[in-house]
């Protein structure tokens, strides 16, 4: 009933998470200044990609389970979006408490 | 008792315009329920079962009918919002010539300091046809300075500035409240506000026996916690001076960076409280924090102080 | 006046031709493990939400007081934490494993592939306690201990920091992880109890959405780790 | 017009039901999904009753200027608080989804039960183990938060029991969440053969929109309790801006949530709105397709719109905006249904029985409470009525006299189904003209008071508000009156045996066409739907005389 994946892509997958993860550990140790913080999300978001495509069947699922996943990632972001814009134009304007 | 208000005093230059906002939406509202409310008696009474009236092919859908009940309301709430948006800016964009008020909030007062010295408590006694500038904080919980006369209301905070302007168009004794849940006595948390003509507001100024002005106690306060030490006398310490500092761009250190923050009276506070956490360029990080040393009174009548320093010509 | 029309599908004629396990209310087994299987996924969204308001807040203090947050992320040990990370990723893998091995009915393979989960789980906590621990005897623990570890205070004070900013971190850092190590008990506790059965043989098939059911939450746990890493250790590690 | 291939069962009223086994034990173990239905009715009204109870005596307060009525302020800090949580997290919020939700979403699908039965008894025994924690602090010295609990006044000032009110609302969120999965699941996975998307009826379109924000706004809210927890219990600074913390980030947390909380408390309300309105006016509802849209476009929009409720909290102008303009947006959908609804009367045949009535109300009430709501994100008339008597008033109409309005519409709607009992007629139509009557009286003067800036959650206020409050109070004990009524005349009607039929409205829908009270397992077949919903017909029904027990012949 459903796609089982072989041994073989699973341990792919594994690899090129370790990769990863010594590829956010070295980045952090490169001086990239504001770019710092977007590398290790980007390079978070990718293992996150993978597992769940691969180690949680995503690939192999409904269309709903991919509309779940969006979804979430999406409304976290919509908060934390939404939340830093008041944090981040306090004091754009010339007013005191704006 | 039949004698009670429906509507509140207008005594403020934001009280028409917010008022017409009001009229016009109230418009609106009513006019959209009038017509739904008509809409569902007619409809009742002449489709009501037994009556004998046209009843074929009821229409289930019509994707005109949808479009346009989806643009009117769109339409009238992107007018509300611009014009309740353009208002709400003037509302809290002060004009140059305002007098300055300084408004401290804490279970369960307002206390209240004028830029020339005098101080009161839960009363606010300002001249008519002055705009007038109250930078706020609070000591404790947050609070929130209310006056349903001018349409004004702004929370105040613990640990940070808020400010609110309002120009008193009618002399009166009018409510201030505080508006946000506070505690035990939040609902008596309030006073008033006494709009004055003019001259009898120099009058009541100066009958508190003339003392000091804030911005005169604050030097005071400048010498006593030795600030005067480092940033007016010493030839020893290199400390900026602070006259003309106040509202004029300041270059911060930033790593190997300069950037440029303006001097409003948060950064001053700051400055203050944690003088290291945004260092003038050129100095050396020695100032030390008064976190803690100052209450917040005293910390706006010394930022008074370095005000009332910004007509001089820095010596830099 | 009738939506429906009843066809002849009777309920005791349906439930003839069922697996023992279906539960009443579903109508075959593919219904059942769809909808396990969705539950699941939606379980999940619900948990982004709930870790996503911490990082909400994280990320709001972390632009409010950006140097004190990042001194504090120096007390965090980088090495064990990337250790850590490689153990609960290679966990995924054997979770995977487990069940890859449970869709082709092997179910030996999978209790010895949810054996190997679970260690690896344990480990993760047990280095996580070791940190934990090493945190208390630096003296970082908010509530408890907390203060400026010795190295940093005059760069503390050079820099005007507040240390209680630093405290805000660690209570986020505390907050955070401990959360995580609670899914992670409780993933773990679970996939106890999935082994036991699976060894007794208790699931029709040898539990295939059972055990897929339970390894989506395995790997979220992981996701969760995977972000929390790069978060909170390698905010300035250079 | 009916078109039957099976003959329907003759119903024998003493025939087994859902009802029928009378134990505890049966009660308290059930996983059906009907009796947990019951088991919320049950609750929920109880705290209707605690919720109105603190109702009625701030009522009483206020009805002299002076805080003389009552003693003294503490205590009425305690019951404004206690109504607004009782009333939002134990009452409106599990009212519709959790009774009428959990009773007719399979029976409207044609399933046996929801997908996970057991998960939803227990979702019930988590909402009475936060219930009872919130019964404990009432009886054990209140909480004076107010149902915000904006720090650092909760976290640092307030000497009451805000611990254990923030470990109540937590847990009662998980009871929230796992319902709304349940939902999603059974909606997406338990749909009987031919109940395509667009066949369902609008009430569990509307379910389904309350879900989604069940399922990603809960969580929020309930790590915002738990960090004020947290804070609180250790003592440590989280909010408190004198340890790097803000104030600001709390309601921000918090209004995530709870402002698409209103949503979750309305949505059902208009999924209830939308099965009544087509079904007195027999006739197909108008614009199907747009108030099913509606729904899922309110749940998603509501979502980006909290900061509205902090125009004057310190939050940037820029950011105020942005919320203003969305909340603007927001009120289309909630203006599609209305204008849909209205349509649906035309060309109908139209009926005016009590469900239908309290739906008639439904209409004019939420019509005002919304528009007052577009005068609230108004930024700059909100400055003004921001935390005064207005915004009580706007919120009121919309749940009281929207959400509460539609609840009723749909227990007495339902009421012969759940049942299978009717109830006198002439005391619903009473009781739904005594709460119109009393509700306006209660909550119009409000609007005028809080313009005027009397502020809200205020023991004592100034003389001149006086007559509008004493206006207020006496509309608030016709009211009481209003609900007191259906309490009585319902339960009354429990004592006659069942002889409601199947469908004494002659109502379409596959509810309709079970038992009164329905079998324990809903259906003897498995239905299979070949026709969209509400397929009523104005014509047909000239020579109709009153309702009958089987519409359908
Ligand atoms: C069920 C509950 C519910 C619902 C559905 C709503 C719906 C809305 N609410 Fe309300 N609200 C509350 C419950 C609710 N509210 C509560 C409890 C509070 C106070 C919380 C507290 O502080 O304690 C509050 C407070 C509140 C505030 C903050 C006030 C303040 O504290 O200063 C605001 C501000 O924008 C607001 C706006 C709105 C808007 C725009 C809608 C919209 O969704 C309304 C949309 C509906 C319509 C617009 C009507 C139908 C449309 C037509 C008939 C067509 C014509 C329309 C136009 C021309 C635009 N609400
Ligand atoms: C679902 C939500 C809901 C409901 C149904 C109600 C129902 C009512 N509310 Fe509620 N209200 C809120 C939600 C709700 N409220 C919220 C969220 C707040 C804000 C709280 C805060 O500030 O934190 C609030 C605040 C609030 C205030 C403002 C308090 C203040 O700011 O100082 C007032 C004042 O009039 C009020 C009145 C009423 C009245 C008269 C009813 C009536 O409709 C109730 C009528 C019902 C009954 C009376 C029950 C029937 C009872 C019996 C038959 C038993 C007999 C009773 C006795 C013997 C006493 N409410
Ligand atoms: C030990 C010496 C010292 C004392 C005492 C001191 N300051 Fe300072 N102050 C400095 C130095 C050095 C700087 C510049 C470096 C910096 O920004 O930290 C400075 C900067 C400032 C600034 C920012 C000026 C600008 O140009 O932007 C303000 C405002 C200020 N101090 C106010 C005060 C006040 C008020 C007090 C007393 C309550 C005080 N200082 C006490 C040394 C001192
Ligand atoms: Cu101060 Cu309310
Ligand atoms: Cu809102």
């Amino acid at each position: 009933m459903h796609h089982v994946a072989s041994i073989k892509s699973n341990l792919v997958v594994f690899a090129l998470l370790m990769v990863l993860l010594l590829a956010t550990v070295g980045a952090s140790y490169v001086p990239l200044g504001v770019m710092h913080f977007p590398v290790a999300m980007v390079i978070a978001t990718v293992k996150t990609v993978l597992i769940v495509l691969f180690f949680m069947h995503a690939l192999h699922s409904h269309r709903l389970t991919w509309i779940i996943c969006v979804a979430s990632f999406l409304w976290l972001l919509l908060m934390i979006v939404f939340t830093i814009i008041d944090f981040l134009s306090r004091g754009w304007l010339d007013i005191l408490g704006k | 008792m039949w004698n009670f208000p429906l509507f509140p005093d207008q005594a403020s230059s934001h009280a028409s315009s917010i008022d017409a906002l009001y009229f016009f939406e109230w418009a609106v509202a009513i006019f959209f329920s009038i017509v739904i409310g008509i809409a569902v008696v007619v409809l009742a009474v002449r489709y009501r079962s037994g009556s004998k009236v046209d009843r074929t092919n009821p229409p289930t859908h019509s994707q005109f009918m949808e479009a346009i009940w989806i643009a009117i309301p769109f339409v009238i709430g992107m007018v509300m919002f611009a014009w309740g948006a353009i208002l709400f800016y003037d509302m809290y964009d002060p004009p140059g010539d305002a007098l300055e008020v300084s408004v401290v909030g804490k279970q369960w007062m307002w206390y209240i300091q004028h830029a020339q010295g005098r101080a009161e408590i839960n009363e606010l006694h300002i001249p008519v046809g002055q705009a007038v500038k109250l930078t706020m904080t609070s000591q404790d919980v947050i609070h929130s300075f209310f006056v349903p006369a001018f349409r004004v209301k702004q929370d105040v905070l613990p640990g940070r500035y808020t400010s609110l302007w309002f120009q008193p168009t009618k002399p009166g004794r009018y409510h201030l409240f505080c508006a946000e849940y506070c505690g035990t006595n939040h609902s008596v948390m309030g006073g008033w506000v006494e709009v004055m003509e003019p001259a009898a507001y120099e009058r009541w100024l100066t009958e508190g026996g003339s003392g000091p002005s804030m911005a005169e106690e604050g030097a005071r306060l400048f010498l006593q916690h030795h600030c005067a030490g480092c940033h007016r006398d010493s030839v020893t310490v290199k400390a900026p001076r602070l006259e003309g500092v106040y509202g004029r761009p300041v270059p911060i250190q930033n790593g190997k960076d300069v950037s440029f923050v303006t001097a409003d009276v948060a950064y001053i506070r700051d400055s203050i409280l944690r003088p290291k956490s945004q260092v003038v360029a050129g100095y050396e990080p020695i100032m030390p924090s008064f976190e803690g040393q100052i209450s917040e009174t005293d910390l706006l009548k010394i930022i008074a102080y370095i005000k009332s320093l910004s007509g001089k010509e820095a010596v830099r | 006046m009738d939506t429906a029309t009843m066809a002849h599908t009777n309920v005791a004629e349906h439930a003839s031709d069922a697996s023992p396990l279906l539960l009443h209310q579903f109508d075959d087994v593919h219904q059942q493990s769809e909808s396990s299987i969705l539950g699941m996924w939606l379980f999940l969204a619900t948990e982004v939400m709930f870790f996503g308001g911490l990082l909400t807040a994280f990320a709001v203090y972390r632009l409010l007081n950006p140097r004190e947050i990042a001194l504090a992320s120096q007390n965090l040990n980088v090495p064990l934490g990337c250790v850590n990370t490689m153990v609960l990723l290679v966990s995924s893998l054997t979770m995977a494993l487990a069940v890859r091995a449970s869709q082709l009915g092997r179910r030996k393979d999978v209790v010895r592939m949810l054996l190997l989960t679970m260690i690896f789980g344990t480990m993760f906590l047990v280095v996580k306690g070791f940190e934990w621990r090493a945190d208390y005897h630096e003296n970082l623990i908010p509530w408890i201990n907390f203060e400026v570890p010795h190295h940093q205070a005059e760069e503390v004070h050079e820099l005007g920091l507040v240390p209680a900013k630093m405290e805000l971190f660690f209570i986020m850092y505390f907050f955070m992880t401990g959360l995580h190590a609670l899914h992670l008990i409780i993933g773990i506790v679970m996939l106890a109890i999935m082994a036991h059965l699976v060894h007794r043989n208790w699931f029709s098939g040898s539990g295939a959405v059972q055990i897929e059911v339970a390894g989506l939450y395995w790997h979220f746990i992981d996701i969760v780790w995977v972000f929390l890493y790069p978060l909170l250790y390698l905010i300035s590690a250079h | 017009m009916s078109a039957v291939a099976v003959e329907p069962r003759e119903s024998v009223a003493v025939e087994e039901n859902y009802l029928s086994d009378h134990t505890v034990k049966s009660w308290l173990l059930t996983t059906d999904h009907k009796r947990i239905g019951i088991l919320y009715l049950i609750s929920v009204t109880l705290f209707f009753l605690v919720g109105g109870a603190a109702a009625s005596m701030m009522r009483f307060e206020l009805m002299t200027p002076k805080g003389d009525l009552l003693g003294s302020p503490d205590v009425y800090n305690r019951l404004f608080t206690t109504h607004g949580v009782v009333m939002i997290f134990f009452f409106l919020v599990p009212s519709i989804p959790a009774v009428l939700g959990n009773f007719l979403i399979p029976l409207m699908i044609g399933a046996r039960d929801l997908a996970f039965p057991i998960l939803n008894l227990m979702s019930w025994y988590v909402y009475i183990i936060g219930g009872s924690i919130a019964i404990y602090i009432l009886m054990f010295g209140g909480v004076d938060t107010g149902w915000t609990f904006y720090t650092p006044f909760s976290t640092m000032y307030s000497n009451t029991m805000v611990v254990h009110a923030a470990i109540a609302v937590f847990i009662t969120g998980f009871s929230s969440i796992l319902t709304g999965l349940n939902f999603i699941v059974t909606i997406h996975t338990m749909r009987a053969p031919g109940m395509s998307w667009f066949r369902l009826p609008l009430f569990v379109w509307a379910h389904y929109a309350t879900s989604l924000i069940m399922v990603l706004g809960t969580p929020v809210l309930a790590i915002a309790v738990a960090l004020i927890a947290v804070e609180r219990g250790f003592g440590i600074g989280i909010f408190n801006p004198n340890l790097g913390g803000d104030p600001v980030l709390f309601q921000h947390l918090f209004w995530f949530y709870s402002h698409p909380a209103v949503y979750i408390m309305i949505l059902p309300g208009m999924g209830v709105i939308s099965e009544i309105i087509p079904c007195f006016a027999r006739r197909p509802i108008f614009g199907y397709r747009f108030i099913a849209a509606s729904s899922l476009a309110i749940a998603v929009i509501g979502f980006v719109v909290w900061g509205h409720h902090m125009f004057v909290s310190g939050q940037s102008m820029y950011a105020g905006m942005v919320f203003s303009m969305l909340s603007f947006l927001v009120a289309v959908p909630s203006a599609i249904k209305v204008f849909n609804w209205t349509s649906t009367m035309y060309k109908g045949s139209i009926r005016f029985d009590t469900p239908m009535l309290y739906a008639l109300g439904f209409i004019g009430l939420f019509t005002i409470g919304g528009l007052t709501g577009m005068m609230l994100s108004t930024l700059a008339v909100d400055i003004h009525v921001h935390d005064t008597y207005f915004v009580v008033a706007h919120f009121h109409y919309i749940m009281v006299g929207g959400a509460v309005m539609a609840y009723l519409g749909g227990i007495h709607f339902w009421w012969p189904k759940i049942t299978g009992r009717m109830y006198s007629e002439l005391l619903g139509k009473l009781s739904a003209l005594t709460v119109f009557i009393g509700f306006n009286l209660t909550f119009f003067p409000q609007f005028v008071l809080g313009y005027l800036g009397m502020p809200r959650r205020y023991f004592e206020y100034a003389s001149e508000f006086q007559v509008l409050n004493v206006m207020s109070t006496a509309g608030a004990s016709i009211l009481a009156a209003g609900y007191a009524l259906p309490l009585f005349y319902l339960l009354l009607s429990l004592r006659q045996p069942p002889t409601a039929g199947k469908n004494p409205w002659g109502a379409t829908g596959l509810e309709w066409q079970v038992d009164s009270p329905p079998t324990t397992h809903n259906f003897d077949f498995t239905p299979r739907i070949d026709r969209a919903p509400y397929a009523y017909s104005p014509v047909a029904i000239e020579g109709f005389d009153g309702y009958s027990d089987h519409g359908s012949h």
